[in-house]
């Protein structure tokens, strides 16, 4: 864990745009701090949050992923965001089950109102994925072949 | 190729100060398909704009990125400028440099990368923006008011003067709310209900407002400008189209000894009530848990009294439906009452009172028509303590906030005693005296100055009874910590304000937001105090948070002009971010295979089945259609999609798809 | 019934009548007390507030001594053993200070054995034999004096209400005895000072005396050894501090369901008090 | 077998179905059998061996919708039948199920709750097989799963026979045919591979019936069908379904509960 020390973690965070993206806003309007290693995507409900994104995002080098949105019973949308619940679990558990680290994928409920929780969720899963490394493994396998095909595509 | 314009905004410094802009216009600018980048000091000013304008013309662009504050604040500004340049707004993106970045990192190099990589997923995105055309819906221009409180009374009179009609819904038999029960009102002493009961019998005879009392919301389906409402209006057992009013039956109802809500539990009410004298509508209802017929099936003296024949015994609470274009919701607060607090008898104490107990006392229509009196004995009070901040700002109780109109109305009641009971002694614990308003810090030093009420800035710990009084054990902070002990016979507790029993489920019905007290959110602190998240649902008064009458009217009247606002156009104009399932042609027709997965996902209902046929009119396949009317745009059964047939405009597969590649592709 | 019992330091000293009380109502109610093994000190007294480490180390050996022998549930007579056992098993919910804990015991602790006091274990086993067994009733109008240990901090002990505690009272009610509605039910009795500032100490005592006698108590009910050693011991000098001197005794809750339960003054530890008990 | 055949016959030759879909002998194994007169009904067998789901076929556009058929469907079969009614894929009344009983009794069904009803005697049980493997991998360390799969999927060359067998995948359109975005590549890799089983285990979340007609179809024997099996025990007391019992209540991943389990959300 020692040569980790230098490593900056990739995070892409994907967040509906009511509560947590309003509460990302407000922890820039409290003028809070945090790590810059995450970059935020927004979607329009955590509903909207297709699991092949989650995928995508550490087959392109990623090394972590947070997902959040609307308390429950808090969703704009009524019930989006138990939707996304109910998939989580599920993905999870393919996940798991195929061995992938799911440990890298945080997920959390930030309220439009929780700018502070925002900046802790940030700073903490920054450090827990530091402490998990680059995700090599998942990156090692993407990059055989499939760059070749990638650029073709290009 | 794209012609793309980025736009780096520096906000004043408030971006420049921390992300190196100049450096992020100039690498955005060398990107494929971009094909013009600046930076600007403010790029939501007029030059701005201006800026943006003239390059959609110059270059021909198609398609725009403002990289600058959070869309949830100036998207619309840049896509207006963009429309009126002649460009589709919905080619207009906002990359969040301000509150995503540059307000929380520090200056450095990775603020300014991590600005960079912000502009480059949605110049990505926007590469795969499509041009999209509004949606326009029609109004419905009816608006609800739930709350017939001061501020759903204002919201309602402003709205229906106007020309627009308004339904006004209260839960209970009269419309008032906590305005009427108070005595006089800060800062100027004179009587509440002068000055409110004109303006409840105004409401009664508007012919634009239908008021239904003792009704509560049902439910509430639909968006902006189509509201569904279903209303339940209780069982009355009273018809009131008959019922005269002469209150002949409250008279002879034997079942006395219901603690009144009116009076905060210190007087009495029959079972068959008005609530207070000057109640409007003013018929009684009856409380049937407490009726005897109800109750045990014998009695019915009311009928025998009533002249008119009024009585229904078998009423049943009613549901109608109302198209409404905007709700207005008003339903106020409550206070605790003096069983939340252990350390000051957990209720126990006859003569420990809220502040709105000790109204009652001192309101003229009250149970002892307005002289101070104990509740245990009947006595007058020769010693009263008042406690400010009795659970407000105290975390340890769950309530941080300020109640904001303690330090006022404790001050009036300490002053109100003075006035009334000559020889009296009154004290004030307070922790800080919070008088901002007009004339409020000058009323408070006359309390303290003319009406001599003794201020002792400390808390107190304990509140017991000896021997008939009330041992009030305090300390003075401002005499070196001095421990105070006196002797009262009277407590009265200036217990926190808080959200309306209910509310939360309210808020859930609607779809708006709530803050962790319960209290419904407003769409912004301060630019938009009236609005909430859901478009079309406007609040007024203390259901946001408490505050005192002048602020709840003034935000009443506020909410009235929003929705008045609404109204003024017969079609509103909605975003197309809707859901669309694809349609293809021929043999496919569409990727859909109509498993209506996204059926059972939509909270909207919006997912309808169609059967496509053939030129023979034989049945091809079913597949799902959205209904753009009653689709709101989360894109949930856009996730579910398993063969991809169903994408969100404005969130399509292939924009998030790109602007997730476009962050980790170095 | 069998359940672990820890009786502590001063149920072996000052407090032996305490402790006599305990075991016989536990005896005629048929609970067998099983006490942990080699039990040490919990700390109470300097330890909690100089060293962190040695605080949480000293009630978690307790705990661990008693998970060894397989007691799931342990009674904690005196009010500040209890305290202190509860907390440390609130602190120990965090994992760091946990494991650092096992490391300096260099035992397994889990924090599994549920700590109760006296009066929840008369609730929890002895309510419907205390009432089956009554052959006298306590027909006395006492002040059930609760002190600050067995109800505070109420955020970890969650035990009866934090400002008018109610289940000694009931308790008493239960065995034919009426309560006082009264105002020094958790007020301090100065037992931090027990030994460094006497006067203080007769000052808090005597406001609570002085309360309960005002409003005609025949005697102070107490659940904590501390409470009672201050109210009983120094009755001397908190008589000084009283306009009227009181005699009240202060007997434990024990004593008093004793009593109801025909045991004999020398049985229950009677004798033992300063101030002559007399009911 | 008999009686099968004898049905079989008279559904033919009176016209009541146009096509008994059923099993005949094959080389090593039973095959399909597409049976359009009363003749052919002669080859009709229906035993053990006969394992082929062909519900896969009664999705297939040159079926559905045109005229009448019968289908003999073993238990898995049956399941895969009630799965496709609940997401709306069959027609009643253009549909007969035939199946064989425990006491040889022939069985016919028209509607989803008389399946329902017949299926809901039957326990979906873990054979030998899964039963072994299974423990197996749950018995592993996630690092051992990551390299167990990775080792299994580097044989996979995409040939894609595992979504043909199954009959729930019968999108016109699969997603590694979307090609904006082209989510997963088609051609076999690595991360081509392992994408695609993940995406179709997801796809399989609440609808998977363990017919184990994936697995069985796999040319090079990875064991996929355990992991959309594994998902389905797994899912069902989380989501409070009966594995193997589909039932009109919505799709589990489509609906939702209040108290759906959430400690893993911060």
């Amino acid at each position: 864990m020692s040569s980790n020390t230098d490593f900056e973690p990739k995070i892409i965070a994907f967040v509906c745009n009511w509560c947590t993206y309003a509460g990302a806003d407000l922890t820039g309007t409290s003028r809070l701090k945090y790590a810059t290693n995450v970059k935020i995507v927004r979607f329009p409900c955590t509903g909207r949050i297709d699991f092949l994104l989650l995928l995508k995002s550490f087959a392109q080098g990623a090394d972590g992923v947070i997902v959040s949105g609307c308390h429950p019973n808090d969703c704009h949308y009524t019930s989006g965001n138990f939707h996304a619940r109910r998939r989580w679990i599920a993905f999870r558990s393919v996940l798991d089950l195929m061995g992938v680290d799911i440990r890298r994928i945080q997920y959390s409920w930030v309220s439009a109102a929780e700018g502070s929780k925002w900046a802790d969720l940030v700073n903490n899963t920054v450090a827990d994925i530091r402490a998990l490394g680059p995700y090599a493994e998942y990156q090692k396998v993407a990059d055989y072949l499939e760059k070749e095909g990638y650029n073709e595509e290009a | 190729m794209s012609k793309i314009g980025v736009f780096i905004c520096h906000c004043g410094e408030n971006i420049s100060a921390t992300v190196d802009v100049e450096r992020v216009a100039r690498e955005i600018g060398g990107m494929e398909g971009v094909a013009h980048a600046i930076d600007y000091k403010y790029m939501c000013s007029d030059p701005g704009q201006t800026f943006i304008k003239e390059a959609v013309k110059k270059y021909g662009l198609d398609g725009v990125v403002v990289g600058a504050c959070s869309p949830r604040m100036h998207e619309p500004t840049f896509r207006r400028a963009c429309a009126e340049a002649g460009l589709n707004p919905y080619l207009c993106e906002m990359a969040n440099l301000r509150e995503h970045c540059s307000w929380v990192h520090e200056k450095s190099e990775e603020t300014t990368e991590k600005a960079i990589d912000l502009v480059k997923m949605l110049v990505e995105k926007v590469k795969k923006n499509k041009p999209l055309d509004s949606i326009k819906v029609p109004v419905t221009k009816k608006a609800l008011v739930i709350g017939g409180g001061i501020a759903g009374i204002q919201a309602s009179l402003d709205i229906a003067n106007t020309g627009h009609k308004v339904i006004l819904v209260e839960r209970d038999p009269s419309i008032g709310g906590h305005m009427s029960q108070l005595s006089e009102t800060f800062p100027t002493l004179d009587c509440s209900q002068c000055i409110l009961t004109p303006r409840m019998v105004e409401v009664a005879q508007h012919p634009n407002i239908k008021l239904y009392t003792y009704a509560e919301l049902e439910s509430l389906e639909g968006f902006i400008g189509n509201f569904k409402a279903k209303i339940r209006l209780k069982a009355k057992s009273v018809n009131y189209s008959t019922c005269t009013g002469c209150g002949a039956c409250i008279q002879k109802c034997p079942v006395k000894k219901i603690p009144s809500e009116f009076n905060a539990g210190l007087g009495t009410r029959t079972a068959i009530y008005v609530p207070f004298p000057q109640a409007v509508p003013n018929k009684p209802v009856i409380d049937r848990v407490n009726c005897n017929y109800y109750k045990r099936g014998a009695c019915k003296i009311c009928e025998k009294t009533c002249q008119v024949g009024s009585i229904e015994w078998d009423k049943e609470d009613e549901i109608i439906t109302e198209e409404v274009g905007a709700v207005v919701l008003a339903t106020g607060f409550d206070v605790k009452g003096t069983d939340f607090f252990p350390e000051y008898g957990y209720g126990q104490y006859k003569d420990v009172l809220t502040g709105l107990q000790f109204e009652r006392l001192a309101s003229a229509s009250g149970p002892t028509f307005g002289e101070i009196r104990r509740p245990s004995d009947g006595a007058v009070p020769k010693k009263i303590v008042f406690i400010a901040c009795a659970g407000s700002r105290d975390p340890a109780k769950g309530i941080p906030y300020c109640s904001k109109i303690c330090c006022m109305y404790t001050a009036k009641h300490a002053m109100l005693y003075q006035h009334k009971v000559h020889d009296g002694e009154s004290t004030v614990f307070y922790m800080d005296i919070r008088a901002g308003g007009k004339n409020y810090e000058e009323f408070v030093r006359r309390a303290i100055e003319e009406d001599t009420v003794n201020y002792v800035r400390g808390r107190v710990a304990r509140v017991y009874e000896k021997n008939g009084k009330l041992i009030v054990k305090g300390v003075d902070t401002l005499l070196g910590g001095e421990q105070v002990e006196i002797e009262a016979d009277m407590v009265v507790l200036a217990t926190a304000g808080v959200a309306n029993c209910g509310s939360e489920q309210l808020a859930q019905k609607l779809h708006v937001s709530y803050d962790p007290y319960h209290f419904f959110a407003e769409a912004h602190p301060k630019l938009k105090p009236v609005e909430t998240n859901t478009a079309g649902i406007y609040l007024a008064g203390a259901c946001q948070a408490p505050k005192d009458i002048p602020e709840t009217v003034g935000m009443a009247s506020g909410a009235a002009v929003k929705v008045a606002a609404l109204f003024s156009n017969d079609e509103l104009v909605r975003e197309p971010v809707v859901a669309v399932v694809n349609r293809l042609a021929p043999p496919l027709y569409s990727t859909c295979v109509g498993c209506f997965m996204c059926e059972t996902a939509c909270p909207y209902n919006a997912i309808e089945h169609e059967e496509i046929k053939g030129r023979d009119g034989s049945l091809i396949r079913n597949s799902a259609r959205v209904n753009q009317g009653l689709c709101q745009g989360c894109g949930t059964c856009v996730a579910f999609c398993r063969s991809k047939s169903i994408d969100i405009q404005g969130y399509t597969n292939e924009q998030v798809y790109a602007e997730v590649m476009s962050l980790l592709n170095d | 019934m069998k359940i672990g019992f820890y009786p502590g330091c001063s149920l072996t000293g000052s407090s032996r009548e305490y402790n006599e009380s305990v075991v016989a109502v536990a005896k005629a109610l048929d609970i067998e007390l099983i006490e942990i093994n080699d039990w040490n000190c919990c700390g109470a007294t300097a330890a909690h507030a100089m060293n962190e480490e040695l605080s949480l180390s000293l009630p978690a050996r307790i705990m661990a001594m008693a998970e060894k022998q397989g007691l799931t549930e342990v009674v904690v007579p005196c009010a500040a053993c209890y305290n202190r056992l509860k907390v440390t098993q609130h602190e120990l919910e965090d994992d760091t200070k946990r494991s650092r804990v096992i490391d300096i015991l260099k035992m397994p602790y889990q924090g599994s054995s549920r700590i109760i006091n006296v009066l929840q274990l008369l609730e929890m086993y002895g309510a419907e034999n205390i009432k089956a067994k009554i052959t006298r009733p306590f027909a006395h109008k006492v002040a059930c004096y609760y002190g600050c240990l067995l109800v505070r901090p109420h955020s970890i002990l969650k035990f009866d209400r934090v400002e008018d505690p109610q289940s000694m009272d009931t308790m008493i009610k239960m065995v034919g005895g009426t309560t006082l509605d009264w105002a020094f039910k958790t007020e301090c009795c100065g037992a931090g000072f027990s030994v460094s500032r006497t006067d203080l100490v007769a000052k808090l005592s005597g406001n609570i005396l002085k309360d309960a006698a005002d409003r005609g108590a025949e005697a102070l009910i107490v659940a904590c050894p501390m409470c009672q050693s201050n109210l009983d011991m120094r009755r001397g000098a908190i008589n000084k501090t009283l306009e009227t001197p009181s005699d009240i005794p202060v007997i434990y809750i024990t004593q008093a369901i004793g009593l109801a339960l025909g045991l004999s003054a020398q049985e229950l530890g009677l004798k033992r008090h300063f101030v002559t008990v007399e009911l | 077998m008999k009686k099968l055949r004898e049905r079989a016959a008279e559904l033919l030759s009176q016209g009541v179905v146009s096509l008994v879909l059923g099993y005949e002998e094959g080389t090593k194994r039973p095959r399909p059998l597409f049976c359009r007169n009363s003749v052919n009904a002669e080859k009709l067998i229906f035993d053990s061996r006969c394992i082929h789901n062909l519900a896969v076929y009664i999705t297939k556009k040159e079926l559905v919708g045109k005229e009448r058929f019968a289908v003999t469907a073993p238990i898995s079969t049956l399941r895969s039948i009630m799965q496709l009614f609940v997401e709306n894929q069959l027609n009643e009344e253009k549909l007969l199920v035939l199946t064989v009983d425990l006491n040889g009794e022939l069985r016919e069904f028209t509607t989803f709750d008389e399946i329902a009803a017949y299926v809901a005697q039957f326990e979906l049980k873990r054979g030998e097989r899964e039963q072994e493997l299974l423990s197996k991998i749950e018995g592993m360390t996630r690092e051992e799963r990551w390299k167990f799969w990775m080792e299994e999927m580097s044989h996979c060359f995409k040939c894609y026979a595992c979504r043909s067998a199954c009959p729930l995948c019968y999108c016109s359109k699969c997603v590694v045919e979307v090609n904006r975005p082209q989510w997963i590549n088609p051609w076999p890799a690595p991360l081509a591979n392992m994408e695609w089983h993940i995406n179709r285990a997801m796809h399989m979340v609440g609808r998977c019936t363990a017919c184990g007609a994936c697995g069985d179809a796999c040319p090079i024997g990875i064991p996929i069908d355990l992991i959309t099996r594994k998902m389905m025990e797994d899912m069902a007391p989380e989501f409070g379904y009966i594995p193997g019992q589909p039932a009109k209540q919505g799709n589990a991943l489509s609906t939702w509960k209040l108290d759906d389990r959430e400690q893993f959300i911060r």
